[in-house]
């Protein structure tokens, strides 16, 4: 049983410096409520695991805005022009990882794998300083598990013993990262009576989740 | 006859459209490759990948059905084809790299004459970060690059790119509006001529050597 | 479109020898109807990716108790005395995985990794010949994908556009077979018209699924 | 006061119920381990995994209410709690192998003076197969082996296991009918006797050195 919490309540528990991983693609199917909360709370030095940067005004655009980044690992940031400003400056460090990359190092994170082994950015610069590893005449670059202090994910829906389900494109990181944060906060759209869904339509189980936010007033 | 005259971009996305066959799984990117879609018939059971999450990508909603949660991997409002299905981006990502999707069409800013492809970066310049790029041309089965032949006057298909590849894989064709060229362990062939293009005027907008078959077709159009 | 098929035209195209991938657990999960067909053509020398040998009489008990396999990569035989004997006698061929390691090591071959770094099995046979990796000061051992000719996979719900939909425990290792499979056969209990399954519901999408077999008569 | 009189068995159960705390995530092996659920109240939050795919694995349904589609590892009809989950095999071992399982509680051949298992095969003369056994013990947060503390007069706790191992890892706690042993780096401690066994009984049937604290209590039963 998790009773929901409210959005102040969460961004308390997340200080300054923490290692947080966003869910969302481009604002899509990101926790807005956290974010407004954390914003509000004025908090800095974040690590933001995530796919992308989004838009200013948008998702983890706000955190952008904000000042509360310190260092970003993602696969793309092309379409905030303040957080490239940020990175020219120098005020942020940037680690460039490509998405299915990503997702795999934050599943690996996730479920007790070591690492994994991917073609993916050989011969590019993403291979600098990575281990080669042959496996049956082929070569593959080795990625490393990424794990978090914190994951914030949105969900479509949730019952209270923290059972989610997603909707559509707004699936994207969420499921994965509810998996590798030490503390998973979600931000579901509307909170069910335990028994509501069927096991089948759960994707990430409740024992998962430790935190739900309470629907807006 | 009356010939249609289109536009560079608009005869790149009709050619390309005829690469794509029957029951083929097809991810599109932004911009240019998008516009593939548009020449493609509805009933021809191709399901187009957005790799931000749907397998199914339909077209733009009637304004007012828009659905805050079904976004194409550009941020624009979709909907979903009947058939559809959600996929997380763990999926999502598992069927590029795994050999499930039939055909990736992407944008590029240089392909050399190995057939390596840059499209995701220009050092001290531009750095918005390969999304799914590097995926994709590493994963699909057929790796289409879908491009205006050369920029401000710099050809784009080089000996060798100056800017940082997106993938040590070849890639399977390239889709210009005046050429159509396929790279192979031999070098870069030209296959077919864009509308009313000659072989030289070809040569001339392309720094990498080209391997020219007698008598390069026409391209035809969908 | 996936037009439906019968069980006969499914086990003519498996030919003896083949490598095969066949979900369930303990039978339950397990495409019954093709392995009556597979055995009711009398096929030979399979080598047969599964979780278990089942027990005689269900499931992939009913393979070995038809002498059709030759050799297994399974995590746990020990329900089925008479696969136990045929491979005391050497008739086959068997190479143990753990549980959590089999499932990783299809959906590697099934997404395209060149493998996956687990700390499960180390000080144990299992780690006899394989590579130790260390990454984070930690010990892993790296387990290679596997991939098949054929994954026969059952579900729950299918559409003609091949989508499908799993119940309760009869999930197991079918979703992730479905991934590495070079061509899957599912046999669904119930086949509807492509629209009827929420997108959201999906948990194979159709475009993984080759064949599916036709509701029995 | 009335002494109920417990099987080994019985015993064994009791006291690893104790272990289990309100909302934690338990999996339980098939025979002995299985019966430690009918010892947790209803209303203790606890979440039980079967690894074949459930999370919230419910009592034994009535009969005629079988779902062919719900069972247990064993293969048992099973019930699911509201709240339940189904999950994949890959979701299944990724939360065991993740570190999301709180406990794991597995029958054991041998327990030896490092707290290493083996309990998965016999050379020569059983070879059934780890199944989900290895993954268990590498990757619960607790490692519980609930067994009868000697068999067929043999002692199970010796100093170094002669059958092949199931993990490298430490196990977190060894429940017998004779005892509650706690593995640790300096050894195995005596942290409980079981009802009306005294220190020395304990180490006749014990084949490792045991470190004894004094007056180790007798164990609660749930």
């Amino acid at each position: 049983m998790k009773k929901a919490i409210r959005p102040e309540q969460a961004a308390e528990m997340i200080p300054d410096g923490a290692v947080v991983m966003i869910g969302g693609f481009m604002g899509v199917g990101t926790p807005e409520r956290l974010i407004d909360a954390l914003v509000a709370r004025g908090v800095r030095g974040l690590t933001v695991i995530a796919n992308d940067a989004a838009l200013p005004g948008k998702g983890i655009g706000k955190l952008v805005s904000a000042h509360a980044i310190a260092k970003a690992i993602m696969s793309h940031i092309g379409l905030n022009p303040e957080f490239q400003k940020q990175m020219i400056a120098g005020e942020v460090e940037v680690e460039l990882v490509p998405q299915g990359t990503l997702v795999e190092r934050i599943r690996a994170g996730g479920v007790g794998l070591g690492g994994v082994l991917t073609a993916t950015g050989l011969g590019t610069p993403v291979a600098e300083g990575k281990r080669v590893v042959e496996v049956g005449g082929e070569s593959y670059l080795l990625e490393t598990p990424l794990k978090a202090e914190f994951a914030l994910i949105r969900a479509y829906q949730a019952d209270y013993a923290g059972n989610l389900c997603y909707s559509l494109t707004a699936h994207n990181f969420n499921p994965v990262m509810a998996l590798a944060g030490a503390t998973v906060i979600a931000e579901p759209e509307v909170i069910v009576p335990i028994g509501v869904i069927p096991p089948d339509s759960v994707k990430t189980p409740g024992v998962l989740v430790h935190h739900l936010l309470a629907r807006a007033a | 006859m009356e010939v249609a005259v289109h536009s560079p971009k608009e005869i790149i996305a009709r050619r390309v459209a005829l690469e794509i066959r029957p029951g083929m799984l097809v991810n599109l990117g932004i911009g240019l490759p998008s516009m593939v879609a548009n020449h493609i018939p509805h009933d021809a059971g191709v399901f187009f990948q957005a790799e931000n999450g749907v397998i199914g990508l339909g077209a733009r909603p009637p304004e007012g059905m828009e659905d805050p949660n079904l976004t194409d991997a550009g941020g624009g409002f979709v909907t979903a084809v009947p058939g559809a299905a959600s996929i997380d981006s763990a999926m999502s990502f598992g069927l590029i790299r795994g050999g499930h999707l039939d055909m990736t069409v992407l944008g590029g800013l240089q392909v050399d004459a190995r057939g390596h492809l840059a499209n995701w970066m220009v050092p001290g310049h531009m750095v918005p970060g390969m999304g799914g790029a590097m995926d994709l041309v590493a994963g699909a089965k057929r790796v289409i690059v879908a491009m205006v032949h050369s920029a401000r006057g710099e050809a784009k298909i080089v000996p060798e790119c100056t800017l940082p590849l997106t993938a040590a894989r070849r890639v399977s064709l390239i889709v210009t509006e005046m050429a159509v060229i396929e790279p192979t362990a031999d070098g870069l062939v030209l296959r077919e001529r864009g509308p009313g293009v000659s072989v030289e005027e070809i040569r001339a907008a392309t720094a990498a050597e080209l391997i020219v078959p007698a008598e390069p077709p026409e391209m035809t159009l969908a």
